[in-house]
């Protein structure tokens, strides 16, 4: 079955971010297809890789980027919720005229169509937030 | 599958103390260009979203709520209000914005967008959707 | 269409198991999860509800997340079935959709 | 000592307002901020304990929150004050610590 | 101002649905290296972060709990719980960690740090206090 | 008086930011010393100069990095809260191997002490959040 994901928050702060690791990697571990993981509101923090959690607990953004190089899992940034909290890639970087960029490996940032577009394309939305 | 699908968002937080409220109507506004067969509930705190005459002037933040009254032209006219959450916050529905549409099958008469409906009108109206949004 | 929802949030700390039960139909299924695992504990001002729910609804509880918080499976609600990750992904694939009461 | 608490979520969403109230020493003072300023409308579920708590407490209610969220002063519940920022200030001043209940 | 503050951490959420549970004892450990006349509150779901038998191995995240038992040995002994909330939850101290300190002050016995208290108590606490912190 | 002030919460995905800005620069018109200002939690977020906010709405990492040098206020975020959020100046950066950072002007790193002292130097702390 095609699934789409979306994750409301930011890694630590909630435990939405953990939710829906466990749940892609128990769904493709089912032999399912997970169509995107969608990241919006604080959500796009997951798509830092300036994060250095504590080496005893788990290390959210690199926890997804594994997933999207294993599984060529397709990891969406909203850019309008990105742009609120400076979350830039290459281009947002030199479309906003930003010094750097943050994120990390596996991400892309793009519009809220892609939102919808998984809404239609998949089979299942699951929402994890606060 | 058909080629369009049934759209819930389902908005129960109330606007400005959290950006739920407007992210979530940010996402209606495009969902509305992908023309599926969309609706909106406003259950719990997220009646509040709805109220007459906010003004954040003082505050220094966006006021988002013209937006609403956008909807209608982007053929988004089916938003239900739980009676229940209402009438729990002391509110009527003369409180609200009146948002409206024109509908074209109707000779454009202007109509209400806003449908306030029973807790189970509103949980026969979810078990139709096919797609559910939470914010 | 038949629907799973879930409730990731406690009974006690905000609103969303009280609405989904009030706005979830007949026959439906409800995931706790997260925070949300505090609601299938008995004997606690919130049980009355969720006990009642059950003649309406099938209730589900997820064990990480109480293993997580000391949730005893010897403290849930007679009728609330605990599942793993696997379990919820099932769910998810036997109901029609997903509604998450966030 | 006297403490002026703060209250920025609905009654109708968390637990914050009716928990402080219930901790408020006599002759503390309240005061409902963002989402907060619902708690002093009038007519609602929550208004009984709201005026209640009047008899012990004093409630303030920041304005331009309100302003923001579309609660006019007219709906107010009798004895709450409105304040803006600087009377926020002033509130924090004159008791000798605030308490957040986030 | 005398230079030993009464400080009151307040902690009103449970513990891995958010974060705040685990960053504040983060702040009452650090806090307590600068000998303040230290207490710690559990009030609503703020009970359930003193649960026995957490166990967060599952979900592949950080147990913060066993911290707790530390507080004693930081001269952190005042942990005040509300029964109210306690009860609300079908809870009862038995169902909680036991937590202890050794008291100097009387030949190093071990005694309790949890000190169950009801609603009209711990506000009596919470007027005597200077500093407040809330997550 | 002299204030600290704690805020808890991201900018934009809560009010939290916007209400203790507003009640700082309505202490300092009112002559109040503003001691510190202490970002945890997602507050740490506020502290980012990667936002690009909407241009018909506050810009609020700007408008505490206008604080900070109008007043030469204390704006300081709590390093391990920013380890786990990605919020990175020169010295983390160099610290956890990052190739950028991304602090906000105004803004300096520092230890959850910093937010103990702010609570004993001060006469009174006011907590913002969610």
């Amino acid at each position: 079955m095609k699934f789409a994901i979306q994750v409301n928050e930011g890694p630590y702060n909630h435990e939405a971010s953990v939710s829906a690791l466990n749940f892609v990697r128990a769904a493709v571990d089912a032999g399912h297809e997970i169509f995107r993981v969608f990241f919006y509101h604080d959500g796009v923090n997951n798509g830092t890789r300036y994060t250095t959690p504590p080496q005893d607990d788990i290390n959210i953004v690199n926890a997804w980027s594994e997933l999207a190089e294993k599984h060529s899992m397709d990891l969406v940034v909203c850019v309008a919720a990105a742009q609120r909290r400076g979350i830039v890639d290459e281009g947002e970087q030199e479309r906003n005229g930003k010094d750097g960029n943050n994120i990390a490996a596996g991400f892309r940032i793009s519009g809220l169509g892609q939102l919808i577009e998984a809404g239609i394309q998949s089979e299942r939305l699951v929402v994890f937030g606060d | 599958m058909s080629d369009i699908k049934k759209f819930m968002y389902v908005n129960r937080t109330a606007p400005y103390g959290t950006i739920y409220a407007w992210e979530s109507l940010e996402v209606v506004l495009i969902g509305a260009a992908f023309e599926q067969d969309v609706s909106v509930a406003f259950v719990d705190d997220g009646v509040y979203q709805l109220l007459k005459g906010q003004d954040t002037s003082e505050l220094g933040i966006k006021n988002f709520s013209p937006t609403y009254a956008a909807l209608g032209d982007y053929d988004v006219n089916k938003l239900y209000v739980e009676k229940e959450s209402l009438e729990a916050r002391g509110l009527t529905i003369d409180d609200l914005m009146a948002l409206k549409y024109e509908d074209e099958d109707d000779d454009w008469a202007e109509k209400d967008s806003i449908h306030v409906v029973p807790a189970a009108e509103l949980a026969d109206i979810l078990e139709q959707q096919e797609v559910v949004f939470s914010f | 269409m038949s629907t799973l929802h879930t409730v990731n949030k406690s009974p006690f700390d905000r609103s969303s198991l009280e609405t989904c039960l009030r706005l979830a139909g007949k026959g439906n299924a409800v995931l706790l999860l997260e925070d949300g695992v505090y609601g299938a504990m008995r004997g606690s001002n919130a049980s009355g509800m969720v006990e009642t729910a059950l003649s309406d609804v099938s209730i589900y509880v997820l064990g990480s997340d109480m293993k997580a918080r000391g949730v005893d499976v010897d403290k849930i609600i007679d009728g609330i079935k605990v599942v793993d990750y696997k379990g919820f992904v099932d769910l998810t694939v036997e109901h029609d959709k997903v509604n998450a009461w966030l």
